[in-house]
C-alpha cells in the first residue's frame, strides 16, 4: 500500500475449519505451520542447508524455510526448519482405545468389589527387570499415592504388594504364585533400544509357560507405554502419564467381573 | 523507595531541568500550529465519520475542502460551526453534503464567532462526555477486578486480519495476556488518512480502524468478564495520524497506545514539525481518556549499539516525559520505553542490562515503565531466543517493569504464532513466580559494575541533554544523535500538512480536555 | 540383563554413513531423529493427540511419540512430537546455485573496475515499498557497513546512493534514472502474506514498462531473500544473511563486464 | 571468602563432628570385613585381566575359587602370593591355571607369610607405581595447558555403544565440554562382575568396562591435544564393584567417578553392610589416583521433596565428607552432590535454590561441588525445560558450583541426542558469559528469605545428624530416613559376598596407597 491512496485491499476472509481435513495452525486456520529441528551427519555448508530443506519437501512441508544451521561438529549439522504443512487428517475417523470401563474413586471400587466379587483383590506390582524407576509403581501402589490420589495400598478391598524395582520376572512369577496374585503390575520406565518391550514380553512367555497368563489380569504402565502397545504385547491394559490408581484399580475390577473370574 | 543504585539525584534533578526546557522551547512553536490530521481529528470528535463513494473518509473530504480553499489556518470547527448555523445541519450532514458536492462550507457567509463557538462546545461537551464515560468503564472494571500487581503482560497479535486477531487475542488473555496490542500493517503510519471498517488484509499487522478498534475492544470485555480480570487493548498513534487515532482509541476505549513524535521522525521519516504538532493534541486526547502512552525509545537500541548509546534512551524518556506533562498526561500514564538489546556474546551483558532497568525504575518512579524484549540479536535458534527471553523476563521481575512486553523465540522468523505467544507467556509467568522476591533479597555491591554503570549513563545523558537545551531539539534531531538517524527539519512526509494558525483559530477539545483530565 | 549371568548382549556395530541416502541423525547413524513442534485446531484431548501422532506418521515418522500436548485455548492444542524419519536425501546430487564469481575484497573491487570498466560505477540502493528496515542495506552501502565489513560508500570506484527506506517503487525508479545508475539495490525484510514478492516483481514490471531492466543490474537482498527466489521474480541475483558489500559488489562488477555493459 | 549468608559456623563445626563421629563408628565394622569384589581388585592390581573361554572374568574365577573353599577371609593376597612361591607363575598364569582346573591355590602347602607378603608387595609396587604415573600425567597434561577457572561443563554421553559415544563425547567436547560422563547400562550396578572387551549394547548406558575406558580415554586425550585443554572423563564405580571399577579407573587415568554407598543402597537396593565395605577400598583407590569422586545426594530429590527433605542432603554430605577423609581422599577430590530438584510451580522456587547452592558453597569451600540440573520435573515441554536450565546454570554462576552437570531440554523424553547437548552447552555458555560476575555483584538482604532459608536447613542437618549419631548409620537406613526408601541391614543384593577378614588377612594396597596418595 504505497502512501497516499485511500483504499486497504480487498477483504478475503479467513479459511473454515474442517475436521476432516485437518491441519496445523500457525496464526491462520489451515496456513498448515510446523516447526521442525534435526541433525545431519554432515558438514554444515550451503548444501547441507539445501539437503535440510529438501527433507522439509519431503516431509510434505511446502515454503520450507531454514532458519537455523549450526556446526554440531565437522560432520554435524543442526538445523531449525519451518514450513507448511501440506498433509491433512481426518479427526472425525480416529477412534482412541481408551480403556472403556468408566473411573471409580477408591470408595466405589472398595464398593464395587464387596458387591460384584465378595473378597479382597490381591494385586502384586513391580518395576521389572533392570529398571530401577520406583517413582511410578510407587505412585499407584504406595498408600500415600501421587498428584492427591491415593494409592492401592489405602484401599480397604484389595490387598496390595509392591515388590519394588530391579525385579527379575522369574521372581515376579515366583511372588505372584506364592501370593496368589489376581492382578499384576507392571511398572516400565527405561524404553531405550525397546528395552521395556523385550522384557514385558519375557514375562508374557513365562506367564504362559507356567499357564498363569489366563488366571491373571496382568497391566503394564510407565511414561512411554499406551494402552495400544501394553495390548500388543499381551497385557490387558497400559496406563501412561497422568493416570492414577484409580483408573487402573477401576479397569482390573471390571474386567475380573467381565471374566467372570472367581 | 531507597536508591539500591545510589544514584546521584542531584544529577537527576538536573537532567528534568534541561529536559523542561527543551520541552517548553519546542512547546512554543507547536502551539502556533495545526494540521490536516489535528483538524480532522476535531471533524472526528464532532461526529463526523464514515466514507464516500470512493472510499475516502469524511473527516479528510472536509478538511480537503476547507484546506483547498486556504481556510485552514482558522481551524475546521468554525467552519463546521458556522455551516450549522447556517445549513441548520448537523456535522455529519454537512460533511455528506460536501461529499456529494452540494455545499461548500468556505463559501458561507460568517455567523458571529461567538456564537459558533457555542455550537461547536454544545456538540464538543457531548464527545467529551463520552469519552469521560469510557474512562469511567474502565475504572469500573478495575474497581470490580481489581488492577494486576506486578508487570503486565503484554503481547502482540499481527496477523493483518482483525477477525484472526480476536482469535489469537482471545487465546492469548485466556493464557494469561493482561494487555493485547494488535500491531499496524507496516504502511498505515505513512497513511495520511485513517481507513475504514472492518479490514482483513494487513502486512507484518493489521489496519487501524475504528470498526477494527470496536471489534477487538468487545472481544476483550468478553474475556475479562469471563476471567474476572480487566484485559486492556493497545494500539498505535504515532505516524502521520496521530491525533485522529488517539481520538478513536479515546472513542473505543482503548487502555494503551503507543504514541511517540520522536519515534515516526526517526524510524518513519516522518517530518518534526508535522508530527511534533500532532502529538501536543494527541497527548491531549490520550491523557484526558486515561490511556497510558507508550514512547519508542526502546526502538533506537534496534539501529544503535545498547553499551554506548544507553543514554539516548535515557535522555529521550526525559524529554518524552516533558512533553506528556505538557499534554496534561500524568506520569501514572507515561509508558515510557526501554529495552533488553543486548548483545548475548556481551560479558555481563546481563549485568548491564539489571543497572539500566533498575535506573530507569528508580528516575522515573511512578511511571508504568514500557520495557522491550531481545529482537536485534534474536536469531533462528529459537532455543536460545527463549533463553534470551527468559533473561528479560529476569531483569523484569527483579527491577519491577510495568508494561512488560513479551519477547518471541521466533523473533528473527516471522510475527508470532499462537504457540510462540503460548511459550513465552509461559516463559514469563514461570520466571516471574519462581524469581518473586528476589528483587527485595538482593542489594547491588558499592562501586560493582552495576551501581557504576547506572550513574554513568545517567551522567552521559544530563550531558546530552544539556546539549540539546542549548542547540535545540530540531537541531539536534538534524544532527543523527538519536538512533545515529538524521532527519532535516523540512525533510520527511507531511509537512505540506502543517499549517500556521490564524487569529481566531480554536479547537474546543484542548481546554475542555486539559482542565477536565485526571478528575 | 539380569543379575549374575556372565555375558553381555551380541555385538552389532553403527550403521555405516551414506551420503545418497542421507538421514536426520540423533544419537547414532541413520537412527532419523527429528522433533516437530505444532498447533492444531481442536480441543486438547485423547483425539487430537492421535491425529497429531497420524500427522506425523504421515510425514514419513516412524516410532512418533508425542512427548507433550497442552492447550492452547477452548479449540486449540498445541504438541511436540519426536520421530524416526524414513525419508532421506541423496547429497551428492546436490548443487546449489551459488553465485559464480569469486569474492574479492574491497581492494580487490576497486582494481577490477579500473581495469576492466575504467569509470566509477554507480550504484542505488533503497529499502522499497512499505518497508522500514534499513539496517540490511545501511550494512551494504553505508561507509561503516556491517560486522567489519566497509560498506559501498567506501570503494573509491563505486559511487553509492543509498535512499533508505520506504521509498516506493517509482520514486526509485525515478532516482535510477536521475543518477543514471549502472546498478540497482533492493532490500526487503517484511515478508509477511508475500508483500515482499509483490512489492519486487511491481519494480520489475515498472524497469520493463520504462525499457530499463536491462540496461541495469538489479540485485536484491533481506533475510529471506535466496538467490533463486530473486531470479525466480527476475532479479539479477539475491542475497541474504551473512552477505556483505564485497559480495555483491564482486557480483555486480563481474555481471557487468560478462554483459558487456559501458 | 565472607559468608554471604551470615551462617551459624558454630552450628557448622557441631554438625561436621557428628558426622565425624558416625562415620568413625561406621568404619570400625568396615574395617572387620572383606567382599568378594575387594579380593577380585586385589586381583586386577596384581595384573589379573581377561576372561574364560565362557566369557568369565579371570578375576571372579580366581575369588570363586578360593571363596568355595572358604579362603576369602585370609584375602586373594595370601594365596595369590603363595602359589607364586610355589608354582613360580605370575599371578595372571596362576588365574589362568586355575581358569583351565589345572589348579587350585586353596591346596597348596602355605609358605612362610612374611615371604608370601613380600613377594606380592613387589609386584603391587609396581602397580602402584604405574597409577601414580597416571596421576602424573594428568598433572603434566594440567599444567602445560592449565585448568579451567570457574565451572567445569560435565555431560554425559549415553547411546548403549562405546564407539557411537566417542563420536557423540569429540562433539561435545568440540563445543566446550569440560567433562565426558559414560553412563553405564541400566544392569550394571546390580551385576557381581565387571563385563570384558568393547561393547556396542547397552540401555540407557554403556557397559563400564576398562577396554571401554582405554578407547574413551584415548578419544579424549586426542581431543584435549587438538584444543589443547584438558578435557576430563568420568564413569561410575557405585554398585557390586565399586574398588573393581575404582580400579580400572585408575589403571585408565580417569579423572571423576561416581562413587557412593549410599547410592547404591537406596537406589539400587544393594546391601548396605556389602556396599559400605566395599566404597572403603574403592575410595582409597580413587584418591590415590588424583580421582575426583561424585557423592549422590542429588538423587534424594528425586524421590524425595526439594525443600522439606533439602537438610537430608546437607547431612548425608557431612557423612560422604568424613567417609572420604578416612579414605585418604582430600577436600579438593570430593564432589558432594546436591541438585537443582525445585518444582517449577513453587512461588520463590529459584529464591531457595539459590540459598541452597550458596550455603553448599560456604560450607564445603574447597569441595568441587557436583550441582545437578532439573530432572524430576522435567516433562515433554522441551521449551519450557530448556528455560528451566538456564535458571540452574544462573545459580551455579552465582554461587561457583565446579562439576556442572548439564540439564537437557529432552530431560523426560530420552538420553542426550547430540543436538541436545550442543544446545544445553550453549545455554550454559551463554548465561556464565553474560552474568560473568553478577555473583560478586549482589549481596543478600539480612533476614531475607535466603539467608533465613539457609540457616535453616543447616540447623535441621545437624538435628538428624545428632540422632544419626545417636542411633547409627546402619539403623536410619533402616529406617527410612534418607530418599524416603527403607533397606533391611541384611536385605539387599551382594550381602552373600561379605567376608569377615581372619587375622593374618591382607591387602598390599590399602597401606601403600593411604601413604603414598597426594604426594
Ligand atoms: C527420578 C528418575 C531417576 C531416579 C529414580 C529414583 C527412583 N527410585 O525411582 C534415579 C536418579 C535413580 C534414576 C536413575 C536412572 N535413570 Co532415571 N529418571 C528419573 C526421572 C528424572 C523421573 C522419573 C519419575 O520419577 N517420574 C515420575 C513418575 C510418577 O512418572 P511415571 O514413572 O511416568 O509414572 C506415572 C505413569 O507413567 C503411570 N505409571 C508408571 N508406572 C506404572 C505402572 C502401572 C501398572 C500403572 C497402572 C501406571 C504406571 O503412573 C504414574 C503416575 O501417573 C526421569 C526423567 C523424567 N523427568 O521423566 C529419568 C529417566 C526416566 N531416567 C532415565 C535413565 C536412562 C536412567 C538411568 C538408566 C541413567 C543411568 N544410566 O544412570 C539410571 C538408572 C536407572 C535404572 N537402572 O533403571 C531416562 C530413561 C530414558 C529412556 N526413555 O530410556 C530418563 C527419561 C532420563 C533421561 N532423559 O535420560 N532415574
Ligand atoms: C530492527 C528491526 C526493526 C526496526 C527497524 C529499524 C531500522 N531502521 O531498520 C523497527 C523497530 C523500526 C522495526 C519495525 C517493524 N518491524 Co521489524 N524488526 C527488526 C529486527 C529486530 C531486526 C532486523 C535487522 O535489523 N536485522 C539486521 C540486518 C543487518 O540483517 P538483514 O536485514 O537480514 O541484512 C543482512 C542480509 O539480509 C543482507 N541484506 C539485507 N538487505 C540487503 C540488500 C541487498 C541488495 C543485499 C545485497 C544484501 C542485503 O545483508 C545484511 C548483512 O548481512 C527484526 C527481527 C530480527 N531479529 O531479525 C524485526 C522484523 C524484521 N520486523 C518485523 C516487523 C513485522 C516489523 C513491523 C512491521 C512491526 C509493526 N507492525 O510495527 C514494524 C514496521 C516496519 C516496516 N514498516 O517495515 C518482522 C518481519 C516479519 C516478516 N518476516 O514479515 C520481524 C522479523 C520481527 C517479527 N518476528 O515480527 N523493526
Ligand atoms: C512509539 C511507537 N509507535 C509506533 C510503532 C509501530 O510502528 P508503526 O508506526 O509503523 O505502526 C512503534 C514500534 O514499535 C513504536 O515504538
Ligand atoms: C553416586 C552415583 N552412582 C551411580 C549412579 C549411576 O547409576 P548406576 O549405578 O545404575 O550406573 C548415580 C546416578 O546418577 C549416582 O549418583
Amino acid at each position: 500500500m504505497s502512501s497516499g491512496l485511500y483504499s486497504t485491499k480487498e477483504k478475503n476472509f479467513s479459511k473454515e475449519l474442517d475436521l476432516t481435513r485437518l491441519k496445523p495452525y500457525g496464526d491462520t486456520m489451515n496456513d498448515g505451520k510446523v516447526q521442525l529441528s534435526f541433525t545431519l551427519p554432515v558438514a554444515d555448508d550451503e548444501r547441507a542447508i539445501e539437503a535440510a530443506r529438501q527433507l522439509g519437501a519431503k516431509m510434505g512441508l511446502s515454503d520450507v524455510q531454514v532458519s537455523h544451521h549450526e556446526a554440531l561438529d565437522k560432520d554435524f549439522s543442526f538445523f531449525v526448519v519451518y514450513g507448511n504443512l501440506t498433509h491433512t487428517v481426518d479427526i472425525t475417523g480416529i477412534k482412541v482405545a481408551t480403556i472403556d470401563s468408566t473411573v471409580m474413586d477408591m470408595h466405589g471400587v472398595d464398593e464395587f468389589i464387596k458387591e460384584n466379587i465378595g473378597r479382597k483383590l490381591v494385586v502384586v506390582g513391580a518395576s521389572t527387570g533392570t529398571d530401577a524407576h520406583t517413582v511410578g509403581i510407587d505412585a499407584i501402589m504406595n498408600m500415600k499415592g501421587y498428584a492427591g490420589h491415593y494409592g492401592l495400598e489405602r484401599y480397604q478391598m484389595i490387598e496390595a504388594y509392591n515388590l519394588g524395582s530391579q525385579v527379575t520376572n522369574e521372581d515376579f512369577v515366583k511372588k505372584a504364585v506364592e501370593l496368589k496374585a489376581d492382578v499384576l503390575l507392571v511398572s516400565q520406565t527405561v524404553t531405550q533400544k525397546d528395552v521395556h518391550v523385550t522384557n514385558m514380553v519375557e514375562l508374557v512367555e513365562l506367564l504362559e509357560a507356567a499357564n498363569l497368563r489366563n488366571k491373571v489380569i496382568l497391566v503394564a504402565g510407565g511414561p512411554r507405554i499406551t494402552n495400544d502397545l501394553a495390548k500388543e504385547l499381551g497385557y490387558d491394559a497400559g496406563f501412561g502419564p497422568g493416570k492414577y490408581a484409580e483408573h487402573v484399580a477401576s479397569f482390573f475390577v471390571d474386567e475380573f467381573v467381565k471374566r467372570k473370574m472367581k | 523507595m531507597k536508591s539500591k543504585l545510589n544514584l546521584n539525584f542531584a544529577v537527576v534533578d538536573k537532567a528534568r531541568q534541561h529536559a523542561r526546557e527543551i520541552a517548553a522551547d519546542t512547546q512554543k512553536f507547536i502551539e502556533k500550529h495545526t494540521s490536516v490530521t489535528i483538524e480532522r481529528t476535531v471533524a472526528r470528535l464532532l461526529g463526523i465519520d464514515g466514507v464516500d463513494a470512493q472510499g475516502v473518509p469524511l473527516p479528510n473530504i472536509l478538511v480537503d475542502n476547507i484546506r483547498s480553499n486556504n481556510g485552514l489556518s482558522l481551524g475546521l470547527s468554525a467552519y463546521v460551526g458556522n455551516a450549522m448555523i447556517q445549513t441548520g445541519k448537523t456535522p455529519q450532514q454537512i460533511a455528506e453534503a460536501v461529499a456529494n458536492g452540494e455545499l461548500d462550507i468556505t463559501r458561507l457567509k460568517m455567523a458571529d464567532m461567538f456564537e459558533i463557538r457555542a455550537r461547536i462546545e454544545e456538540i464538543a461537551r457531548q464527545t467529551v462526555e463520552r469519552i469521560r464515560n469510557n474512562r469511567r468503564q474502565r475504572e469500573e472494571y478495575l474497581g470490580r477486578y481489581g488492577d494486576k500487581q506486578g508487570p503486565y503482560l503484554y503481547v502482540i497479535v499481527a496477523t493483518g486480519n482483525i477477525y484472526e486477531d480476536i482469535i489469537q487475542a482471545r487465546a492469548a488473555a485466556n493464557q494469561g495476556a493482561d494487555i493485547i496490542a494488535v500491531i499496524r500493517t507496516t504502511g498505515q503510519s505513512l497513511l495520511d488518512f485513517v481507513p475504514f471498517g472492518a479490514t482483513t488484509e494487513g502486512f507484518g499487522g493489521t489496519f487501524a480502524t475504528q470498526e477494527n478498534f470496536r471489534l477487538m475492544r468487545a472481544a476483550l470485555d468478553e474475556v475479562s468478564e469471563k476471567q474476572g480480570r480487566y484485559i486492556r487493548l493497545c494500539n498505535y498513534c504515532s505516524g502521520l495520524c496521530m491525533p485522529e487515532i488517539a481520538a478513536m482509541g479515546a472513542l473505543e476505549r482503548l487502555d494503551v497506545m503507543l504514541n511517540d513524535a520522536l519515534y515516526g521522525i526517526l524510524f518513519r521519516d516522518i517530518n518534526m514539525q508535522r508530527t511534533l504538532v500532532d502529538q501536543y493534541f494527541s497527548r491531549i486526547i490520550n491523557g484526558f481518556a486515561g490511556v497510558i502512552i507508550n514512547t519508542g525509545e526502546d526502538n533506537y537500541l534496534t539501529t544503535a549499539d545498547a553499551v554506548e548509546e544507553a543514554h539516548t534512551v535515557l535522555a529521550s524518556q526525559f524529554i518524552n516525559e516533558q512533553f506528556a506533562l505538557i499534554s496534561g498526561i500524568p506520569e501514572e500514564q507515561m509508558g515510557l520505553g526501554h529495552a533488553f538489546e543486548i548483545n548475548p556474546d556481551l560479558k555481563n551483558g546481563f549485568v548491564y542490562e539489571l543497572a539500566q532497568a533498575q535506573m530507569a525504575r528508580e528516575i522515573f518512579p511512578k511511571a508504568p515503565l514500557k520495557y522491550m524484549p531481545p529482537t536485534k540479536f534474536k536469531t533462528g535458534n529459537i532455543f536460545r531466543g527463549h533463553v534470551q527471553d527468559a533473561l528479560f523476563n529476569m531483569v523484569t521481575v527483579m527491577t519491577n517493569q510495568k508494561l512488560h512486553l513479551l519477547g518471541m523465540l521466533t523473533e528473527a522468523i516471522h510475527t508470532p504464532l499462537m504457540s510462540d505467544r503460548a511459550l513465552s507467556i509461559e516463559n514469563a509467568r514461570y520466571i516471574f513466580n519462581t524469581m518473586a522476591d528476589l528483587g527485595d533479597e538482593i542489594e547491588f555491591k558499592k562501586d560493582g559494575i552495576i551501581t557504576t554503570r547506572a550513574n554513568q549513563v545517567l551522567n552521559e545523558a544530563c550531558n546530552m541533554l544539556e546539549n540539546i537545551r542549548r542547540e535545540g531539539l530540531f537541531k539536534t534531531l538534524e544532527q543523527g544523535k538519536f538512533a545515529g538517524v538524521k532527519r532535516p527539519f523540512t525533510g520527511g512526509k507531511g509537512l505540506d500538512g502543517v499549517v500556521e494558525k490564524q487569529s481566531g483559530y480554536f479547537n474546543p477539545f484542548v481546554d475542555m480536555m486539559l482542565k477536565g483530565g485526571n478528575k
